[in-house]
């Protein structure tokens, strides 16, 4: 089988989805000709022609509105925010017209839409170039939100999103685009070959919304993470020597609340993990679910290692980012609690 | 309020003291109502050029007012086509079911049938009329105020009931605010509360078209207020850089519910220059002559369907309602402002032209009136029969989980259970 | 002392601050010659000049964008965004300008900004002029978010608000603008006169921010609750018995967490109550700095009664709003567990 | 791809598959540059009118080129203005000091001193003229692109580096990306990462002034690609309807990252179009002209300054670097069009302009650029001894907790604590 980094098994999955249905469209600022800033939709304009993958105009109010519009006409399309922390504009449109169309019209019209956009810090972008904002997609009702770790599920997830027949939040962790990060930004960089999930089959295969993935089995405490966090909380785990169950949620809604509560109630502790600002971020959500389903097996305070809540510095990145030492003095914690 | 400047804020040759202009409509509550400052021309006096025209040869008609209809009902000038007399007709009784529709449900409303409505009076000539222009399968992104697209294409009148009453008949199964119907079979995109953000879809929908070689056009909707939104121009860059098969419609009725149309309007002339501004061909038009909007919508659709791309419109109209069964207007506007209306009415300006060339006489129009009163009467006690939003049947509870979704995720099936529904 | 309203405060305390500052300046849709679709600014245009009270096109980004710029400038704007539904447009504005122009300008720009917005439910308002917004705020960083529940706090809040240096989110529970609501629709109307908290000094006030209050001592669970809420979660625990210690928490971000964790440590059980959508809510957030620390004390899992994760419905809107008799049976069942 | 149509989709009258258009600029790589769709005006060729006159009077300035410099370096036509020979060599300095600290910066990053750069060159004479023809106290509401702003304002160059640098001297403390520089006290607003947001700050900075009755100005940049982005019309929206005293100023470099700019100019001619739309005079300014540039920016400052309001100024440039440290533009368009780009370069232009009035000679330019590359070199040393991303003393990680709010609220304290800074 052939090892993709996450860039390549993305740009693959876009292939085989546009392959497999013409309705399928791809657009999105610098994504045509150029083929993305991140290079995820390289080569697509050229195998299948300009009216299926084309560059826009930089305003993602009107992306995301078209792309509305496309799939009320019956197109698929797949469109990329160039970075997530330019989202906002297009929030309107999400928010308010992507998630509700469904249910508002009654079925009468839908929204088969993914937009993709990288998330994430690590790579000394400063506040505009690092933002996590899954959670507020999460509170949004009507959308699903998915955050792969690895190019195996980027690919297919991202294939199930695009024949998913409603609107998908597809958040890439553009600090894995060209490799696995333990969040050591001062040991050489692992490409992406040297890791088992860099093997992606050829051709169409899915993964399913709505199912995490237990990285390590382990039975002293409950890691919840996605995205970068998976791969840092596995490095955490090793280096504090601590025998963590690390899960990676891989879609955040759905949520698989069963893999998760039966993992705490063998633990019987638990700790979530995410780079998005602490307050009202995801791991809250994930804190209120673990303490109303497992209570009576809950033997510490869950805790939450999270960004801080400032905006994403510059030159203290890695003072901010929540790094393997952080995260290990936090389950030390849980595990002394 | 000098001693408010810092002194740092103080350049050299900083004489004057610069002022905020703040726009004002020309007549408050209590005065005499006055359109002066409009600018409109007379009927037939605005040139019809070309559907292939090039853009730039056409910003004249951004500035001046097509116009089909005289003082004394003729049909006048270039933009006057050769209508048949049951197009006419079917036009004139499309409006007045829209006219009696509003007046009912305003009055259901009042008698608290249901929580809300929005009459669209004064301004029927411009969907019933742009509708006709249309072909089945084209799609419409309307706001809540062209319930006459939906009339016109001949949609039941006891569904829209039974969407204002959110009935056990409601197709939108109560979820909807009343007037935000939905129906894609009829050509009409789900209406959104939130301003503006149709006019990009309808872009999007007509990219489509284009991309799957499909002849189906798409028409955005917006009010004079709702230009000012964020959207607008997204719908603006998009329908001009992909040259996307879409009719923009401006429906410039003078308010944005308390607040006058030059708020969002400034300092242009008119909306239908917004368009200049992106190299399209803008039309603005007599929003109240049903031949004038006929017209220019034929125009429009033709240049949509054969490739040339979109084409803007302000039509030029008056808000004669409220703006809701929420708003009363005489708070911000004289009283009478809808009276002095030189634009007329729609509907008595088409009965006039009709008489005008022998079609159509008082007594017929005596008649239509009650067969339309009938028809509404009719389809009312129907809707009626299924329930409103006070009494008798409704939509079940168990229908805010579903739909959410195209399945539903686990966790909503939960909160359905808790709920007990 | 004067009865008001809370319409009539909130327009008090506008009339108050205008006078003591005349930087304050006020502006928003239909909020100039009007004075607003809920008439909150009712008659500051007249009092103050069409310069300091003044209409705005219907722009929610331009509207907070040009609020910016004055704030830079010095000016203190107060102003409205009509229903907190249409704030999605402004979200860029508020988000990665306002919150955070003082951080990565290091103090050398700030923006003491109010922005306004009627939220919740109760009016039969449908999808749009419903929602409950406060979780997209609370995850900001560089943001404040308040949200009265009676008109005393009202104005002492929104006073405090304009005088704060920093952004504020200001929620209005609309369904309480002319009257307290205990979620009792089919009810008579109670007028705010009849209600202590109407009772509102003139002049000049402060409620400071970050302190929450305790509605009603009690010792057998804590409620947490705000706006609306504080008065539907009031009658529950009438209604149901319940000798609930009820807190109305006034500000969610800056957070009373001595308050909050000080009842729950001497009730043992906690719920929180909410009319957002209960997936990712500010709640998520209450509960998991309740578990964290109060976890020794809790006796039971913390239950959230909350909106469902739907678009707010229009005919079912009874069946969708969380009223005394949701709330009673989670309390019962809080009691229980 | 026919078969997809739907077959309700299809009218009656639809013989014709709808198209989609995708602009495409006239060469990419391994082409020969070609700007022969461009429509420029000769030097001396667009009127002059007064500032006075009525917007609507001034649409054609949407469509010429105002150039001064003709191509033997000779100052003609209306808009040649009498400007001292100081001022001209000071406009001279702060364009060379802005490239040569534009080459310093970027050599720093590839050395790894910083993490990030965007240079400017080819654009100089847009920000160091217009910055000439403000006043203090006037506010700049710049993009990432307009170092000449700050740099011709005499703001100490150690500081700008220290920025890029993210060093223990870093005004911004660290926090933010290179090249987003602020200064309140130079004119200069904090640079936003989000395109647009700026725009319309500057109509609010505007609008404060004119409520507080000061007589300072605001002036908003933005680039050809980002005036696709909302926020540029919420700008347009603002400043028209309150008649605010700001200069709107689009930097049409061609290029937005890999995008040709008629991805966001859609069907029509020029940026300055926009403008009319609004009723605002539009200027359409040979950006590359340093005397063009100064005498437009004068203009366009008087208007604003004397209470006549907003105007819409679209300055016709080349970006001739990448976009930014990130970029390589010749995997998307030719790699010398920057040297094909008719405009020339502004520093050469106007070299060859002192020189061709007597002013200047080889030699003196050759001293200038000695002087100029040993003062940015003397910065240099100076910000590099405080620090860069890299090496050295730097800010502190308590300063992450900081300046969130005006007062550190419980939560963040509780959070500096943990992380034990
Ligand atoms: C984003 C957004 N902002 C504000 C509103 C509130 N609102 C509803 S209708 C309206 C006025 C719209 O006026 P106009 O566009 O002229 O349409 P008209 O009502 O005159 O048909 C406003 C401000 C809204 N629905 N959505
Ligand atoms: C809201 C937002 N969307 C996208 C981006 C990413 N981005 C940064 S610069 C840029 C191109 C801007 O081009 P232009 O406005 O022409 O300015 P130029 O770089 O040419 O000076 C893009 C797309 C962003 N910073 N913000
Ligand atoms: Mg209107
Ligand atoms: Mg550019």
């Amino acid at each position: 089988m052939p090892t993709m980094t996450m860039i390549e098994s993305i740009r693959d999955a876009h292939a085989v989805a546009m392959e497999a249905d013409e309705t399928v469209v791809v657009f999105g600022e610098d994504v045509g000709y150029f083929g993305g800033v991140f290079r995820c939709t390289q080569g697509l304009q050229k195998r299948f022609g300009k009216t299926r993958c084309f560059d826009a105009p930089i305003n993602e109010s009107g992306i995301v509105g078209a792309a509305i519009g496309m799939a009320a006409h019956g197109l698929r399309p797949c469109i990329e925010i160039q970075f997530a922390d330019y989202m906002y504009p297009a929030y309107d449109q999400i928010v308010s017209e992507a998630a509700r169309i469904r249910y508002r019209s009654a079925g009468d019209f839908t929204v088969p839409l993914t937009i993709r956009m990288p998330v994430g810090g690590g790579i000394f972008g400063g506040e505009t170039h690092s933002q996590s904002p899954e959670a507020l997609f999460t509170h949004v009702a009507g959308l699903k939100t998915v955050i792969p770790s690895n190019p195996y599920d980027a690919k297919g997830l991202l294939i199930t999103s695009i024949e998913d027949d409603d609107p998908v939040i597809f958040l890439e962790p553009k600090r894995l685009y060209n490799g696995p990060f333990d969040g050591y930004h001062d040991r050489p960089v692992i490409p992406w070959s040297k890791h088992p999930l860099s093997e992606v089959p050829e051709g169409h295969y899915k993964v399913p919304l709505g199912r995490a993935a237990i990285r390590r089995p382990g039975s002293a405490v409950t890691v919840l993470a996605y995205g970068t966090m998976v791969h840092v909380a596995l490095a955490a785990a090793r280096d504090f020597n601590i025998d963590a169950e690390v899960i990676d949620l891989r879609s955040l809604v759905p949520l698989d609340l069963d893999t998760i509560i039966t993992s705490v109630k063998k633990t019987g502790r638990c700790a979530v993990v995410h780079e998005a600002t602490l307050t009202s971020g995801f791991g809250a959500e994930l804190c209120s679910l673990v303490q109303k389903h497992a209570f009576y097996y809950l033997e510490s305070p869950i805790e939450r290692i999270a960004g801080y809540d400032t905006p994403y510095p510059h030159a203290q990145e890695w003072a901010y980012f929540p790094g393997p030492d952080r995260i290990g003095h936090a389950l030390s914690r849980v595990l002394e609690g | 309020m000098s001693e408010l400047v810092d002194g740092d804020l103080r350049g050299n040759a900083r004489e004057v003291p610069l002022i905020l202009a703040i726009p004002e409509p020309a007549r408050r509550p209590g005065d005499t109502p006055d359109f002066s400052s409009l600018k409109f021309s007379n009927a037939g006096e605005v040139r019809r050029p070309e559907v292939s025209d090039a853009p730039e040869t056409m910003y004249d008609l951004a500035t001046g007012l097509i116009r089909v209809l005289d003082d004394e009902g003729r049909a006048v000038g270039p933009w006057a086509a050769d209508i048949d007399k049951d197009t006419l007709l079917s036009g004139l009784r499309n409006m007045m079911l829209t006219r009696e529709y509003d007046r009912r449900m305003m009055l259901d409303q009042r008698q608290g049938k249901t929580s809300f409505y929005m009459q669209c009076t004064g301004e029927e000539a411009i969907s019933c009329a742009f509708r006709m222009a249309l072909s089945d399968g084209d799609m419409n992104f309307p706001t809540y105020r062209q319930q006459g697209l939906l009339i016109s294409s001949g949609y039941p009148l006891e569904l829209m009931m039974s969407q204002v009453y959110s009935n056990s008949h409601d197709p939108l199964r109560g979820r909807q605010l009343p007037v935000m119907y939905s129906s894609k079979e009829y050509g009409f995109f789900s209406i959104s509360g939130n301003l503006a953000t149709q006019f990009v879809q309808a872009v999007g929908w007509a990219m489509a078209s284009a991309i799957r070689g499909s002849s189906a056009i798409a028409a955005g909707w917006i009010g004079d207020g709702a230009t000012a939104e964020s959207d607008f121009h997204s719908a603006m860059v998009m329908a001009s850089t992909y040259n996307a098969p879409v009719i923009l419609n401006i429906v410039n009725n003078q308010w944005a519910i308390s607040t006058y149309q030059a708020f969002a309007l400034g300092r242009s002339a008119t909306f239908a220059m917004r368009g200049s501004g992106f190299g399209l061909p803008s039309l603005r038009v007599d929003g109240n002559d049903f031949l004038a909007v006929y017209a220019a919508s034929a125009w429009a659709v033709e240049r949509a369907r054969s490739n040339q791309g979109p084409t803007l419109i302000e039509w030029v109209t008056y808000r004669a309602a409220a703006h809701s069964s929420s708003d009363d207007p005489s708070s911000y506007r004289p009283k009478d402002e809808a009276l002095a209306w030189p634009l007329g009415d729609p509907i008595d300006r088409l009965k006039r032209h009709l008489i005008a060339v022998g079609a159509w006489s008082e007594k017929d129009h005596d008649e239509l009136l009650v067969s339309v009163q009938d028809q509404i009467s009719r389809a009312q006690a129907e809707a009626e029969s299924y329930g409103t939003l006070r009494n008798g049947p409704k939509p079940s509870p168990r229908d805010i989980f579903e739909g959410v979704y195209a399945e539903m995720p686990n966790h909503l099936r939960l909160q359905r259970q808790e709920a007990g529904y």
